[in-house]
C-alpha cells in the first residue's frame, strides 16, 4: 500500500485539510495541511468549494497534484446544531416622575436641598423665607440662570437646589453666590411636576449620595411614616452608587422593582420531568436540568415570554436544519444569570436600570448530517478538476476522529478527554484505557458569549462584541503608550491613531480598535471574563462529568483543548484553573506536535484510515 | 540592440498592428499571454510589466507624432524599469522638497548612473539638486 | 446638551487683552485654546455670523463644565490651523490644546502628535453651529482628563462648497494679511461687554 | 445640513421687499456664494494687474528671461518650465507674434491643430494667458473644437459608495461602462476597505461591454501599489499646483512629480496630472497672480514633466473661480489651454458646483458643447449622497438629462440611453462576479440577497450593510497575500466568469504593450487602444472633424420615453 490521502475536517466556520502519504509498510508522512472558511452551511453540498480549496493548498504546499490523489476523507459531522435567547426577567418603573436617578457626567454644586419645585419663569413670584427647587427648561443660558437665581436669593428666597435641562450645572453652581446641589441634563424637565416637594443631593467628586439612597434618610426629609417608608425603599435602592439624585414627594408616586412574569420552562427527560419558573435564575434551572437529564425535549409554557423564546430558537433551529418544526428536539439546555441595561420606564433623564435577565442556549439533535452528498459532489467536482482516481469517504465521527487526532498532542495518555469549544456548542469525547470512545454534546459556547457581552455591555453590536471576546483590552494613554489589562505598559515608537487616544482599545491582530463606549476597561474586562467562566467553564464541567468514566473527574488523566476558543488567550487559563482541583492535567492541543489545536479531526480521519487498513500497528505521530 | 523604426500612422496600436515586437520581460511574446496560460500558471504576474524595449518603442512613437516630452518621459521610464518598486518609492521621497541634501541627491544620481545605466533619470536628480540648492528647498544638516 | 443660541437680547463684544508672551502651563488640568490674528479684530463673526464673543464663550463653558481650567493664546505670525492647535497643545499642562480661526475652523490637537495630524478635526467653518463649540470645549476637557469622549459630530454638506468657498478664501486671506513674521504668541484674556442690555 | 437648510440671511431684515423678490431670492442659485475680485491676492479669474508681461529671451539655446524674470530669478516653476516644456528653439519665433493673431489661429478652421502646437511649443506662461484673454466663450469652444487630442470624446465617471461597498460599486461600475464610460474612478471614506473597492470596480467595469480603464484615488505609494498589481488601470490624482510655496506645501517639486511620471510609465500604467485654477488663492498663495496665469504654469509643467494629460477645469476648489466674475469662463479657457499645448484633457464637471440646475447646465457646456477628451473627469454613476469625491457637478439623477441634451444638440459627451433590462443584466452579472471572486480568494462572503438589493438599489441607503470588520480584514488579506489582476482573472475564469476574465486580461494585456501610454488613450469597446495617435482630432471646419454620425447617432437618439412614429399609441423600444 503506498496511497496518498487527505483528510478534510468540515466546521462550522473553516474546512480543514491534513494531507498524508502513506508507505508500504503502513508508515504515515503528514505532509502538508491548508485552512480555509467553509463554503455555505456544514453539511451541504455547498461545502464543495472550501474542500476543493483546502485540499488543493495542502497539495500545493506539498508539491503535490491533484492527479497523484488517491482517497479524501471527510468527518462525519457532529449531528447537533444550536440556538440562543434572552429574555429580561425584572424591569423598573417610575411613576408620576418621582425620581431623577440618572448620573450626569457633572453635576454641579455638592450637598442636599429640601424645597418646592418652581418653573425658573416663575421664580420671581416665589415668597421670600420659601425653600424653594428651581426647575430649568432647555436652551436658558447659564448666566441668564445664575443671575437669576442670586437675584431670587438676594430677595431672600431661599432656594435650595436645581434640576437642569441643559448640561450646565458646574457653570451655574460657578456663578451663584450661594452654594446649592445642582443636577443637569435631564432632558425630559418637563415631565417633573412643579409644587411637589423634592430633594436634590450632589456628592463631592468620587464619592456618592448618602441621604437620597437611604431609605430612613428619605423617611427624615419627607416625614414618612413606617408604612410609606417601606413604599419609598425601591427609591433608595435605586439610588445607590449615584454621584446625584433627585426625589419628588408625590400623593401616589412610586418606583416599582417588578418581576416580570416570564413563564416556565417544561423539561422532559428520558424517565423524568420538570416544570422550573424562568425568574427562579439560571441556578435553579440548571440544577433542574442536571436531575432530569438526559433532555429528550423542553417546552416553554404557552401565551408567555419563554414559550415564545423557545417556539424562536426551534423556529430558527428548524429553518436552518431543513426539519419539520415537530421534529426539532431540545437535547440540551444551557441557561445563564445576567445583568442588562434597559432605559427605565417613566424615566426623565433617560436613567439605566441593570435589569435580571436569562440567557438560554439550547442544541437541538438533527436526523442526519448530509456529508454523503457532500462527499459525493466533492468526487465528481475533484475528478473534473484533474483528480482522476480520487475517492472521497466519509472517514468516520467527529468526535472519534478528534479525540484519536489530540492523542498526536506530545505528553498526552489514555484516558482522555478532548474539549471542543466551539461557537455554537461544546463538545467533548472520552477514550478510555480500552479504546471505547464516547462523546457529548453541549449547548452554549462561542456564541453565547458574545451575546452575553453584546447585552451586558449595552453595545448592539455584535462585530464589537466578537472583537472584544476575542482581544485583550488596553488603554491608549498617551501616544506613545498604551496600559494593558495586566497592568503592564506597552511602548510604541511611532505614534498611535489620534481614533485610539484616550480610549479603552482591543488589541486585536490587525492593530487597536477603539471600543465606543463609556465603559472603563474594569468593567469590561469583568464582563467579558465573567461571560467566558459562566459558558465555558460551567459547559467544560458538566461536559467532563457527562464522559467521565463513571461520572467522576478524578479518573480522567488528561483534558485536551480544541478548537477555535482553544487558541484564546485566556480561555484555556480558565478551565485549566477549574478543573485542577480535580487532578487533570489540562492545555491546549498540539496535534502531531505542530499543528496546535487545529487539525485534529483532520489527523484523526487519517490516523483511523490507516490503523483500520494497515499491516501493522500504525504509526500515528509525525515523522520528522 | 537597435530598435526598429516605427512608422506611427501605420504601426500603432503596436497591440494590433506589431505584436511580433511585443515581449514580456520574461521573454514571451504577448500573443502568449492567454487565460490558457494564467490557468495553468505560465502566465504570472511578472509577465504583465511593460520592458525597457517596448517602452522606448512608444517613446518613438511620441516623438513621431510631435511629442517630445512624452517621448523624453517613456525614455526615463525605459531606464526605470530595472529599479525596483520601493527604491523607486524612496527616491521619489527624497526628492521631496527639504527631504535631501545635495550630496544625497548627488549619491543618488551616481547610484542611478552606475547601478542602473540610467542616465536621463540622473540627469534629471542633478538638475533638481541644483535647482533646490538655488531655491534654498535642500535639507539641512549632516 | 443644548446651550442657548439666542443672542439677540444680549449682544455680547469680546475683546482680548495682552497679559505677556505665552509660556508653556503646569497645570495638569488645563486646556489651552489658541486664537488667530484677526479673531475679535478684525473680524467679529465666523463666516456665518456666529459673533466670536459667543464662540469663546461657549468653547470656555465645555471646558469649564468638565471642571478644567483654560487659557488662551493668540498667535500673531501664523493663521494656519494646525500650527495654532499644536502649539496650544505644546503649551498646555494638559497636552491638549483647540484651534480657532477667525471663519469659525476649530481643531483639537494633543502634543505627541505629529502637527499635521490632529484629535479631532472641524473643517467645515459653515456648518459649526455654538452646539459644537460647546462640545469642543467639552471633549477638549474630557480629553485632558484622560477620559474619552465620543467625538462631537459634524454635519456634512456637499453644497457647502458652492456657497462658502470662495468667501472662506476671501476671510483667509484677509487674515492672513494680520500675519506678522516673527511676531510672538501672547497669552490674551478676554473682556466681555455687559452681557446684558 | 441640507442645502435647503442653509437660509438666506437677508431674510428677516424688517424691510418690506416685493413679493418678486421674495421669489428671486428663493431662487437656488442665491444659495451659491459669489465674491467680489480682490486682485492683490489672486482673487481674480483671469485679469490680474500684477500679472506678468509677456517676454523671452534665448541665449546659447537656453531661455535666460521669461516673462520678465532674468533665469538668475527664476523660481523652480519657471525653471521648469523654461528647461523642460517650452521650445527654446522657437520660442522667440512664437512669441513675436501677437496674443491676438495667436488666438485667432485657435479659432481659425484654417489653421490646422499641428499648426497651433507648433507656435504654443514655443509660448510663456504670460503670453498663452494674453491668448486667452482674447478669447470670448464662444472662441473657447471653437477652440477646444479644434484642439482637443483625441478625435472621438469621452467620459469619466465616479464609482463610489458611502459605504464603501464593494458590491455597490461593482454594480455601478458595470452600468457606466453599459452607459459608455471610458474611465471609472473610485475613492474611499475607509482608506483601509480600498484593495476590496478597487477590486470591485476593476471586475464591474469588465462586465458587459467591457473596456473602461479604473482607478483608485489615494494617497501616492498605495495608488501605485495597486496600479502595479493590476487592480487599477491608470492613476490621476497627482497634484501639481502654480506657485512655489503652495507646491512645497504640498511636500513635491516638479522634479519629483516628473520622477513619479516616469514610475507610473514603468509600470506600464497610464496616467495624469491634477491641478485647477483657484487651488493657489484658496491656499494663501496666489502672490497676486490670477488664478488662469497661475494654471497655465501647471499646464506647462505637466507638459515638462512629460505626463500625456492633465485634469484641469478647477476640480476641487471650483466654488473660488465660480464665485467671481468669468471665472467659468476661466475654467474653459484653462481646459482649452491644456489641449493648445498637446495635452490629453480631463476637464472637470467633477465637483458639486451650485445649488441652480441652470447654472449646473451652463457651467458644463463649453466642455460638453466642442467635446473634451473626458467631458466629465468624474461624473458620479450613483447619487451624489454616495459620492466620496464630495459630490459631482452631474451624477446618476442626471442621466436622462444629460442623453437629452445629446439628442437635442447632436453633441456626444460620451453616454447613451441604455433598456432597464440590460441595466439590470449588467449589474446582476457584476455583483454574481463579485461574488464569486470573493468566494475562490476566501474573502468575506456576499450573499444572494445582498445581490439581489444591490442590482436594483439607487444608492448605498438601500443596501443590506456588510459585516465591516470581516471586509476589513479580507481587505488585508488582498494586500497580504499579494493579490493581483491576474488572480482576479484567475478567478473569474475558474468560476465561471470566463467572457469577464477575458476582458480583464485585455486591459492588463495593454501593460505589457504600452499603447495606453500614448496621449488621449482609451480602450473602445472592441478592446482596442484608441489615442491621439490612431485617432488624432481632424477638425478643419463646418463638416469636418467628429460629428456623431451611423450607429453612435442611432443610439444617442434612444432616451426612455420616445412615442413611436408608426405607432403613436405606443412609445418607441
Amino acid at each position: 500500500m503506498f496511497r496518498t490521502i487527505v483528510g478534510v475536517d468540515i466546521g462550522n466556520s473553516t474546512t480543514e485539510a491534513s494531507l498524508a502519504t502513506i508507505g508500504p509498510d503502513g508508515s504515515v508522512d503528514y505532509v502538508g495541511a491548508a485552512l480555509t472558511r467553509t463554503t455555505g452551511i456544514k453539511g451541504t453540498v455547498k461545502n464543495v468549494d472550501g474542500v476543493a480549496k483546502a485540499v488543493t493548498w495542502a497539495l500545493e504546499a506539498a508539491g503535490m497534484q491533484l492527479a497523484d490523489l488517491d482517497l479524501i476523507l471527510l468527518n462525519e459531522a457532529t449531528p447537533v446544531i444550536s440556538g440562543l435567547a434572552m429574555e429580561t426577567i425584572t424591569e423598573t418603573i417610575i411613576t408620576e416622575s418621582t425620581m431623577i436617578g440618572h448620573d450626569p457626567r457633572t453635576p454641579g454644586g455638592k450637598g442636599l436641598g429640601v424645597g418646592t419645585i418652581v418653573d425658573f419663569e416663575t421664580l420671581a413670584d416665589a415668597e421670600p423665607g420659601e425653600p424653594v427647587i428651581v426647575l430649568v427648561a432647555k436652551g436658558v443660558d447659564f448666566d441668564l440662570t445664575a443671575r437669576t437665581i442670586n437675584a431670587a436669593v438676594d430677595r431672600g428666597v431661599d432656594v435650595t437646589g436645581a434640576i437642569l435641562c441643559n448640561d450646565d450645572a458646574v457653570l451655574v453652581a460657578n456663578r451663584l453666590n450661594t452654594k446649592i446641589p445642582i443636577i443637569d441634563e435631564v432632558s425630559r424637565v418637563d415631565l417633573v411636576p412643579k409644587g411637589m416637594v423634592a430633594a436634590v443631593e450632589v456628592a463631592g467628586p468620587g464619592q456618592s449620595i448618602r441621604t437620597l439612597s437611604n431609605a430612613y434618610g428619605l423617611a427624615t426629609i419627607f416625614g414618612l411614616d413606617s408604612e410609606q417608608t417601606k413604599v419609598v425603599s425601591p427609591v433608595a435602592r435605586a439610588l445607590t452608587g449615584n454621584r446625584s439624585a433627585v426625589v419628588v414627594r408625590t400623593p401616589s408616586g412610586d418606583v416599582e422593582d417588578r418581576t416580570i412574569p416570564a413563564g416556565s420552562l417544561d423539561l422532559v427527560g428520558v424517565q423524568k420531568k420538570a416544570t422550573v419558573d424562568v425568574s427562579r435564575g439560571a441556578a435553579e434551572i440548571m440544577a433542574e436540568v442536571q436531575r432530569v437529564s438526559p433532555l429528550v425535549d423542553v417546552m416553554g409554557e404557552a401565551g408567555t415570554n419563554t414559550g415564545g423564546m423557545i417556539a424562536n430558537v426551534r423556529q430558527s433551529m428548524a429553518d436552518l436544519s431543513n426539519h419539520a418544526l415537530a421534529d426539532v428536539r431540545i437535547g440540551d439546555l444551557l441557561a445563564i444569570d445576567t445583568a442588562v441595561p434597559q432605559e427605565v420606564r417613566g424615566g426623565v433623564a433617560g436613567e439605566v436600570a441593570l435589569e435580571n435577565a436569562v440567557a438560554l442556549a439550547a442544541m437541538v439533535r438533527t436526523k442526519e448530517s448530509g456529508m454523503k452528498a457532500v462527499a459525493e459532489a466533492v468526487t465528481s467536482h475533484l475528478r473534473g478538476l484533474g483528480a482522476t482516481k480520487v475517492d472521497v469517504a466519509v472517514g468516520g465521527v467527529e468526535a472519534e476522529m478528534a479525540v484519536l487526532g489530540a492523542l498526536t498532542t506530545p505528553g498526552t495518555d489514555k484516558p482522555l478527554v478532548v474539549l471542543d469549544l466551539g461557537g455554537g456548542s461544546t463538545d467533548a469525547a472520552v477514550i478510555e484505557t480500552n479504546d471505547d470512545i464516547d462523546a457529548t454534546h453541549l449547548a452554549g459556547a462561542g456564541d453565547l458569549v458574545t451575546k452575553l457581552i453584546d447585552a451586558e455591555l449595552g453595545l448592539d453590536n455584535l462585530e464589537l462584541a466578537e472583537e472584544i471576546k476575542r482581544c485583550p483590552l488596553g488603554k491608549a494613554e498617551s501616544f506613545f503608550h498604551v496600559r494593558l489589562e495586566n497592568g503592564t505598559v506597552q511602548f510604541f515608537e511611532t505614534p498611535l491613531p489620534p481614533t485610539a487616544f484616550a480610549r479603552v482599545v482591543a488589541l486585536g491582530e490587525n492593530g487597536m480598535n477603539p471600543i465606543p463606549t463609556r465603559h472603563s476597561l474594569d468593567r469590561i474586562r469583568t464582563v467579558r471574563r465573567t461571560a467566558k467562566e459562566r459558558v465555558f467553564v460551567v459547559n467544560a464541567l458538566r461536559a467532563l462529568r457527562s464522559v467521565a468514566p463513571g461520572g467522576d473527574l478524578r479518573r480522567i488523566g488528561f483534558v485536551v483543548l480544541l478548537g477555535g476558543c482553544a487558541l484564546d488567550f485566556e480561555i484555556p487559563e480558565l478551565i485549566a484553573d477549574a478543573v485542577a482541583p480535580f487532578g487533570i492535567v489540562c492545555g491546549t492541543g498540539n496535534v502531531r506536535g505542530t499543528e496546535g489545536p487545529r487539525n485534529a479531526v483532520a489527523s484523526g480521519l487519517v490516523a483511523s484510515y490507516v490503523a483500520s487498513h494497515a499491516p501493522a500497528e500504525p504509526q500515528v505521530g509525525a515523522r520528522a | 540592440m537597435t530598435q526598429p523604426t516605427l512608422d506611427p500612422a501605420v504601426d500603432y496600436p503596436l497591440s494590433v498592428h506589431r505584436r511580433d515586437l511585443l515581449f514580456t520581460p520574461t521573454g514571451k511574446s504577448i500573443d502568449d499571454i492567454t487565460i490558457e496560460a494564467v490557468v495553468s500558471g505560465d502566465i504570472q504576474a511578472t509577465d504583465l510589466r511593460i520592458t525597457p524595449d517596448t517602452l522606448r518603442l512608444q517613446a518613438q512613437v511620441s516623438e513621431k507624432a510631435g511629442r517630445k516630452q512624452l517621448g523624453a518621459n517613456l525614455r526615463r521610464a525605459a531606464e526605470m524599469t530595472a529599479i525596483s518598486d520601493s527604491r523607486v518609492l524612496e527616491i521619489y521621497n527624497a526628492l521631496r522638497p527639504n527631504a535631501s541634501t545635495k550630496a544625497e541627491l548627488e549619491a543618488i544620481a551616481e547610484e542611478l548612473r552606475t547601478q542602473y545605466d540610467a542616465n536621463l533619470l540622473a540627469e534629471l536628480v542633478l538638475e533638481a539638486a541644483d535647482v533646490y540648492e538655488r531655491r534654498d528647498i535642500l535639507a539641512t544638516g549632516e | 446638551m443644548t446651550v442657548s443660541t439666542n443672542t439677540q437680547d444680549g449682544q455680547r463684544a469680546i475683546s482680548f487683552k495682552e497679559v505677556g508672551r505665552a509660556e508653556r502651563g503646569k497645570r495638569s488640568d488645563e486646556v489651552v485654546l489658541a486664537i488667530s490674528p484677526a479673531f475679535a479684530t478684525l473680524f467679529s463673526k465666523t463666516i456665518v455670523d456666529l459673533p466670536h464673543a459667543e464662540v469663546i464663550r461657549q468653547v470656555l463653558a465645555g471646558i469649564e463644565e468638565q471642571e478644567v481650567t483654560a487659557r488662551i493664546i493668540r498667535l500673531q505670525h501664523s493663521a494656519d490651523l494646525a500650527l495654532m492647535a499644536h502649539t496650544a497643545a505644546k503649551l498646555s499642562g494638559s497636552g491638549i490644546g483647540i484651534g480657532i480661526l477667525a471663519r469659525g475652523t476649530a481643531m483639537i490637537h494633543q502634543r505627541d502628535l505629529p502637527r499635521l495630524s490632529s484629535l479631532e478635526l472641524f473643517p467645515q467653518s459653515p456648518l459649526l453651529t455654538l452646539e459644537t463649540y460647546r462640545s469642543i470645549g467639552s471633549n477638549a476637557a474630557q480629553y485632558a482628563k484622560g477620559e474619552s469622549p465620543e467625538p462631537v459630530p459634524t454635519l456634512n454638506d456637499q453644497m457647502a462648497r458652492p456657497r462658502w468657498q470662495a468667501k472662506a478664501a476671501l476671510l483667509h486671506l484677509k487674515e492672513t494679511e494680520l500675519v506678522r513674521k516673527g511676531a510672538p504668541t501672547v497669552e490674551v484674556v478676554p473682556e466681555f461687554s455687559a452681557a446684558s442690555v | 445640513m441640507t442645502a435647503e437648510a442653509i437660509q438666506n440671511p437677508k431674510a428677516g431684515d424688517g424691510v418690506r421687499h416685493s413679493l418678486r423678490t421674495q421669489v428671486l431670492e428663493n431662487r437656488p442659485v442665491n444659495l451659491d456664494g459669489f465674491v467680489e475680485e480682490w486682485p492683490e491676492v489672486g482673487m481674480v479669474a483671469m485679469d490680474s494687474p500684477f500679472d506678468p508681461q509677456p517676454s523671452v529671451r534665448v541665449e546659447n539655446g537656453v531661455i535666460v528671461e521669461m516673462d520678465g524674470v532674468e533665469r538668475a530669478d527664476f523660481d523652480f516653476i519657471d525653471q521648469f518650465i523654461a528647461d523642460k516644456a517650452i521650445s527654446a528653439e522657437v520660442a522667440e519665433q512664437a512669441m513675436a507674434l501677437s496674443a491676438q493673431d495667436i488666438a485667432r489661429m485657435l479659432v481659425d478652421p484654417a489653421v490646422t491643430r499641428q499648426e497651433v502646437i507648433a507656435v504654443t511649443n514655443g509660448l510663456t506662461p504670460a503670453k498663452l494667458l494674453a491668448v486667452a484673454k482674447n478669447l470670448n466663450i464662444v472662441e473657447i469652444m471653437m477652440g477646444m473644437q479644434k484642439m482637443r487630442a483625441r478625435r472621438t470624446p469621452a467620459n469619466q465617471g465616479h464609482c463610489t459608495s458611502a459605504r464603501d461597498n464593494p458590491l455597490q460599486v461593482a454594480c455601478d461600475a458595470a452600468e457606466a461602462s453599459i452607459r459608455g464610460f471610458s474611465e471609472v474612478e473610485t475613492t474611499l471614506g475607509v482608506v483601509r476597505y480600498a484593495p476590496l473597492v478597487a477590486m470591485a470596480q476593476q471586475i464591474g467595469s469588465q462586465v458587459g461591454t467591457g473596456g473602461p480603464l479604473t482607478q483608485c484615488a489615494l494617497e501616492e505609494a498605495t495608488e501605485l501599489d495597486l496600479g502595479m498589481r493590476g487592480i487599477t488601470g491608470y492613476a490621476e490624482t497627482i497634484s501639481v499646483y502654480g506657485t512655489e510655496p503652495v507646491f512645497v506645501d504640498g511636500d513635491d517639486t516638479p522634479w519629483s512629480k516628473a520622477f513619479l511620471a516616469g514610475a507610473y510609465a514603468s509600470r506600464g500604467i497610464k496616467m495624469r496630472f491634477t491641478s485647477g485654477t483657484g487651488s493657489e488663492v484658496q491656499m494663501g498663495n496666489a502672490q497676486g497672480k490670477s488664478m488662469l496665469y497661475l494654471e497655465i504654469r501647471c499646464i506647462l509643467i505637466a507638459k515638462g514633466a512629460g505626463v500625456q494629460g492633465l485634469q484641469n477645469g478647477s476640480i476641487s476648489c471650483i466654488g473660488v473661480p465660480g464665485a467671481v466674475p468669468a471665472g467659468i469662463r476661466a475654467v474653459a479657457a484653462e481646459n482649452l489651454i491644456a489641449s493648445s499645448v498637446d495635452l490629453e484633457c480631463a476637464s472637470g464637471n467633477d465637483q458639486s458646483f451650485s445649488h441652480s440646475p441652470m447654472r449646473r447646465t451652463a457651467r458644463l457646456m463649453p466642455q460638453m458643447m466642442p467635446g473634451t477628451d473626458f467631458v466629465c473627469s468624474g461624473y458620479s454613476t450613483m447619487p451624489n449622497y454616495d459620492d466620496m469625491f464630495a459630490g459631482s457637478n452631474l451624477d446618476s439623477d442626471d442621466y436622462d438629462d444629460f442623453n437629452t441634451i445629446q439628442r437635442d444638440l447632436q453633441i456626444d459627451g460620451g453616454l447613451r440611453h441604455v433598456k432597464e433590462s440590460e441595466i439590470l443584466a449588467v449589474r446582476t452579472r457584476a455583483a454574481q462576479a463579485l461574488q464569486a471572486v470573493f468566494r475562490y480568494l476566501d474573502l468575506p462572503p456576499i450573499t444572494d440577497a445582498e445581490i439581489d438589493t444591490a442590482v436594483y438599489a439607487d444608492g448605498s441607503k438601500e443596501l443590506i450593510p456588510r459585516d465591516v470588520l470581516e471586509d476589513l480584514k479580507g481587505a488585508q488579506q488582498v494586500m497580504d497575500r499579494n493579490v493581483t489582476g491576474l488572480d482576479l482573472v484567475k478567478a473569474l475564469e475558474a468560476t465561471g466568469f470566463s467572457d469577464v476574465a477575458e476582458n480583464l486580461l485585455a486591459v492588463l494585456r495593454q501593460r505589457v504593450s504600452g499603447d495606453l501610454l500614448q496621449t488621449s488613450a482609451i480602450l473602445t469597446k472592441d478592446l482596442q487602444p484608441l489615442s491621439a495617435v490612431n485617432d488624432a482630432n481632424d477638425y478643419a471646419g463646418p463638416g469636418t472633424g467628429y460629428r456623431p454620425s451611423g450607429a453612435r447617432w442611432e443610439e444617442m437618439k434612444k432616451l426612455r420615453h420616445v412615442t413611436s412614429a408608426s405607432n403613436p399609441e405606443v412609445e418607441v423600444e
